[in-house]
């Protein structure tokens, strides 16, 4: 009866392992972001702003703040009765426990779940990135080309190519050639890891990559090429606007920043595409007569007394008097006492800033992230 | 508290509100930058573990459904027990006015019937506290009464709490009487207009009221009561701010700067509850320059604040002046705007180069929507 | 500031072999019972009644039509937006994967979830039995006693006390022993495997359980032992009222056939204790000018034109004109076609039973398991 | 039918309903069950696609509001889109009985102003049907019309359908005009009272109805500009079933008791969705004998039931014959009580022993509470 249905399947099992410490405790996907945010905010937010309801989350490292996070959806109204957001760990059945060995084994692990959802297409995206993207055209490009397969594209510096899943297209964005990390690409459109698969298709090509021992069942290393082979129909839809892997603490501290440039691209502002994320109940922030606040993102319930200049405050930070805080990124609970300064840095979750303590320094541009116990230079 | 139901009475005096209260009941006023009054009582409830709660509204009942809805910020949407609303009924064979909310309690009193609670706690929305019921409801069970009412002993220098009710004690400190406060003291008991009643109590004094047809109000039915019953007295001892005048309104807003009173407001006995908006954090521009304010979520500031109140999503560009100001959500301030002691409502736009000047004890108002332009300028 | 919270944390990971091919593809809380529910209903039922919203639901094996049935729990009333019901799956961390050893070390690997709720008690249950008990009403016994542990336990046949835990008390319902499937017995009360113990205490002997290699982690065998060496005081709660645990098939036919007695028990028409299951909106039932209904309960969907007695319907049934039907219990989307006779038997989800078959025998006490491709006797 | 906003109308006839919607709209008359007449319609619209609806009351606001709610059973209780009710205002400054519609969609224009559907699917509640709004809709874009009519082809041998809307060809098939059918043929074009709407013509259409003031109706205000617009109509080939009188109230019933009329209109174009009571299934007892009936979930039944349609939560003793009559939900019906040709509405009582007998053409009506009692006994 319904237009035909797509479900969105999130890959959530990133353990992110050059964020340092900021995955100890959480999976990339949960790392916070822009002030009020985790990274798996904004894909979940660009499914429900697309109209996807059914969205499944394949979970394995560290799920516990993820799943705390997620809840049952409602913050990004996928609080559904039927369908809905759903959390998939790993299982066990008669044969014992398995963990997904890849990106493709973790749908194929859940086959039954997607067939119950009974899809005409299956969206697989990733929880590691920052953008806005409205997934129902990508979807009216994938039904326009008639294609079996769409992957969404981004040109990407030419310097950076060897570092993403380059694709060449011909005239009419049909997929000629797939090249994994090229050293001296001819193409600078780089995978974004996002998919629209017809599922029937997908779904034979899963369990024939299940059976196959040598595979090592990833989307792009595996099911992409062998469909390649095949001589599908591939597609290439072309996104522009924001997008960002924060992959290392350098470029997590950047993507922060880039909010508080005028030249900022990602307007997390506009009230068509809100990003939505677990609200705390917290009363708005206090700005007092002693404070100096230039340039700076803050959350709801800091209390600021000191200096803020192109800082990206989390929520319940106190700043206290005559401490500085310049470009640098405050997570939540942060307390910078009394003289204290802190530059260029990311503070990590209920640190205590102890008076006088100076982090980083106005005329570096190195990146420090501090917890309780560490600072890491990056 | 799970023996206790709540009601929450809006049968307020709104007339002494202005402007404020022409399209919206007191308890749906917009308060403390995030907040509306009624989020107060109702979070002091829920805080204090009660989870059945009724609320009767007068006739403006379109802003209390839109804000109410289901309960689920309050954790109130539940199967059994959760939040009631009881709007008034209009029969249009016989069209009269009906005067007081007695007749409303009286129609829906199988709610209260039926309820599993053997005692009820009655508040009105107006009185701005943060209060654990928890201990006045331990007090009101121990002493045996049959009727409690919480009050607070106020001093009140500038006539602000006119017209509220006093209560007087004996010389042995017991209670004897309740009037109307028309400021012969400075120092008074202040009833804060909520009251525990035994269940059985309650139906007597409905029951009496009706068939004698001696009271509007319900509160007017109780005060013909108190000689036949044991009543109980609990002091409260935090902050109270009366929403019951502009000019209250306005100074309790202004309240909220002071940090003690910030502290006890929104985190004494739990936090305050509201309609989540879903936000982003608050950005402030290059020539931001804030003092003293309270700053919610959603805005974007690059002009000078200070001494103000500003609610989510307000626009305040540069070149604006704003001081001793509340600015309600969705606000567009355009640039040089000078404001000083006026209240905006939801959505109004002020051009630019406006100024607008009220005074501490009469704001200007601008009402909601209102469009502001310098004249002789589109 | 809310009464001393308890949350619960349901073991539901058993594979419940005896079933046989009712567990083939679920876990044993998930399996069908009563003509509307699945097993689980009846605890989450119990917790939702009791005021416990805060759930965390142990899940290993096969969770996936568990994990469907559960959904965000809005059928329990538990999709709260903090706390409610909560799936908890084995998951990776940087040692990679582990599955739960038993049933103590389950609760120890969500020792974090539990501290984030921060509950003064922890009820443990199991999803495996069928009962209806105010787990409120053993809080108030726990609390009255002072325990350190409660166990609720139950009269049983002095000829089955060797299926059970068996516990000996005193006058005052302190539990004096611990016997694990005596043979010969002194007392007939048996542990439900259900205890309630503050957290702070039992969060250490979980620790403790732990570290000890030779341990099998388990409540029964393991930390409840412990306690009592340790001299903590643990109590025993009597329960009376209806209590099944149907590990037979013999035994889960019986459970549903009580339910069709005179001397049934388990009243499912309570409205003050109602059962809550997953809603799945179908219209009423149908019994045609043919059909002869006696003794039956009947759920939606079902299309009825041939004889029933005694027996169980699920939803979505049709039986046939001509067909009988009697002391059976037939699961969802069965079909009998006409002429066919089932006596005594478990019919399977979607078996067509077709013309002219027969299953059992109005004179034989076997009870048939009846699948789409296998018939077993129990 | 993403790009359609539904709108039902509750603006319906109530006089010919008697004592049937004395409290209620006929929205809100229970039927076939388990269900409320606007069920049909919101499920349709559900079903159809449509994610954003728009609910217009009349006076009657109570069981509205307990009905729908926050529109959770239809999977409408979002952020955005969703479920949106209308209730009249009442300005009581200058008090007067509006009449019609009309002016209740003028106050609320905003709401399809600032919605991004561009059609809208305009319908009354009390026709019944299980349709699928795409086909119609389809037709309508294909057909480049600026208003699309669904009607149904009717032979009314007994004048069942007076009053309902007649559609009239011309000899090539092109609408040619609206009216009121006076039962002049048997056989007709029956409009069925949905209606889609180019928004751009709906605009116009209201607002030269509100400045030239002769429309109190939108109806009406439809129908005095069908000569400006282009107007298609579309075929509905199910079953309909007009809900406008008691006798067709009673037919509509009876007429499910048909297994292709059940067919159609529970399950031809999806599942009708209504707000879930948690009822167990129905048990019938060792004296029930059940013929040709239509029964919802949650009865006890020992008596004898004939052509009969009983709703939820049903009561029926034994020695009692129920025959052609419906029993609204929890109804309680005691020993030895003869019924035919009677609806019960909701939580009647029948005490022992009492005899009811109505006429097809005019069934006994026992009201809402009502306990009926033999004379003379208590």
């Amino acid at each position: 009866m319904k237009e035909g249905k797509m479900i969105a399947m999130l890959l959530a099992g990133g353990q992110g392992s050059r964020l340092k410490l900021l995955t100890k405790d959480v999976a990339k996907p949960a790392v916070p972001f822009g002030g009020k945010y985790r990274i798996i905010d904004f894909p979940l937010s660009n499914c429900s702003n697309s109209n996807i309801f059914d969205v499944g989350i394949l979970t394995q490292y560290k799920p516990y703040q993820l799943n705390s996070h997620i809840g049952i959806g409602s913050s990004w109204d996928l609080d559904r009765p039927n369908g809905g957001v759903r959390v998939l760990p790993p299982y066990t059945n008669e044969q014992g426990g398995r963990w997904y060995k890849g990106t493709a084994n973790a749908i194929y692990e859940n086959l039954s779940f997607i067939d119950e959802l009974d899809p005409e297409f299956v969206l697989i995206l990733s929880g590691d990135h920052i953008y806005k993207m409205d997934y129902s055209v990508m979807l009216d490009f994938h039904l326009e080309k008639n294609a079996d397969v769409t992957v969404s594209v981004i040109e990407v510096p030419w310097e950076e190519t060897n570092r993403f899943g380059i694709l060449k297209i011909d005239a009419d964005q049909l997929i000629t050639e797939f090249l994994e990390k090229p050293k001296n690409a001819t193409s600078n459109l780089a995978s974004m890891g996002i998919y629209i698969f017809n599922w029937k298709s997908l779904r034979d090509y899963l369990i024939a990559d299940e059976k196959n021992p040598d595979s090592e069942n990833d989307f792009g290393k595996n099911i992409i090429p062998n469909m390649t082979v095949d001589g599908k129909k591939m597609y290439a839809y072309k996104f522009q606007g924001y997008w960002k892997d924060v992959g290392t603490i350098k470029s997590y501290w950047e993507a922060n920043m880039d909010l508080l440039s005028d030249e900022n691209t990602l307007d997390l502002y506009d009230r068509t595409w809100k990003i939505y994320s677990k609200n705390k109940h917290l009363p708005p922030h206090y700005i007092s007569a002693d404070a100096h606040v230039k340039n700076s993102m803050i959350n709801e319930g800091c209390v600021i007394n000191g200096t803020l200049e192109n800082a990206m405050l989390f929520n319940e930070i106190h700043i206290e008097k005559n401490a500085v805080v310049k470009n640098s990124v405050i997570l939540s609970g942060v307390v910078v006492e009394e003289g204290a300064s802190v530059y260029n840095a990311v503070i990590m979750e209920n640190v205590v800033v102890e008076s006088g303590t100076k982090i980083g320094s106005p005329d570096s541009e190195e990146v420090y992230l501090v917890s309780s116990t560490n600072i890491i230079k990056s | 508290m799970k023996n206790c139901l709540g009601i929450i009475n809006m049968s307020e005096n709104d007339s002494t509100m202005g402007a404020l209260t022409q399209n919206r009941p007191t308890a749906m006023l917009p308060i403390a930058g995030r907040y509306r009054v009624i989020d107060f009582v109702l979070s002091n409830m829920v805080n204090s573990g009660i989870t059945g709660i009724g609320v009767f509204t007068g006739n403006k009942v379109r802003s209390v459904m839109d804000h109410l809805g289901s309960g689920q910020p309050w954790d109130l949407d539940r199967k059994l027990n959760g939040l009631f609303v009881f709007t008034p009924t209009y029969d249009y064979h016989s069209i009269h006015r009906k005067i007081g909310d007695l007749e409303l309690f009286f129609e829906n009193n199988s709610f209260v019937k039926y309820a599993k609670q053997d005692y009820l706690l009655f508040s009105k929305s107006y009185m701005l506290a943060n209060i654990d019921y928890n201990e006045a409801f331990k007090a009101f069970l121990e002493s045996g009464a049959d009727i409690s009412i919480v009050y607070k002993k106020v001093k009140d220098k500038s006539n602000a709490f006119l017209g509220c009710d006093k209560i007087h004690f004996d010389d042995d400190g017991v209670f004897e009487s309740i009037g109307t406060n028309l400021g012969m003291d400075i120092e008074f008991n202040m009833s804060m207009e909520m009251y525990f009643i035994k269940k059985s109590v309650y139906f007597e004094i409905l029951y009496d009221a009706v068939e004698k047809g001696n009271a509007n109000y319900l509160k007017q039915a109780i005060f013909n009561n108190l000689d036949k019953y044991k009543v109980h007295t609990h002091e409260f001892k935090g902050h109270v701010f009366p929403i019951n005048t502009i000019k209250n309104y306005f100074n309790a807003n202004m309240g909220i700067l002071k940090s003690d009173i910030e502290k006890d407001l929104f985190f004494s006995n739990g936090h305050i509850l509201t309609k989540v908006k879903d936000e982003p954090s608050t950005y402030y521009k290059q020539n931001a320059k804030v003092k003293n304010s309270f700053v919610a979520n959603g805005c974007i500031i690059d002009g000078y604040v200070e001494n103000s109140i500003i609610f989510r999503g307000v626009k305040i560009d540069k070149g604006c002046i704003i001081r001793n100001s509340i600015v309600m959500q969705k606000s567009d301030i355009q640039e040089n705007v000078h404001l000083n002691y006026v209240i905006l409502d939801k959505r109004a736009k002020v051009s630019k180069g406006v100024t607008l000047i009220g005074d501490p004890s009469s704001p200007y108002i601008a009402s909601k929507k209102a469009t502001i332009t310098r004249e002789g300028e589109q």
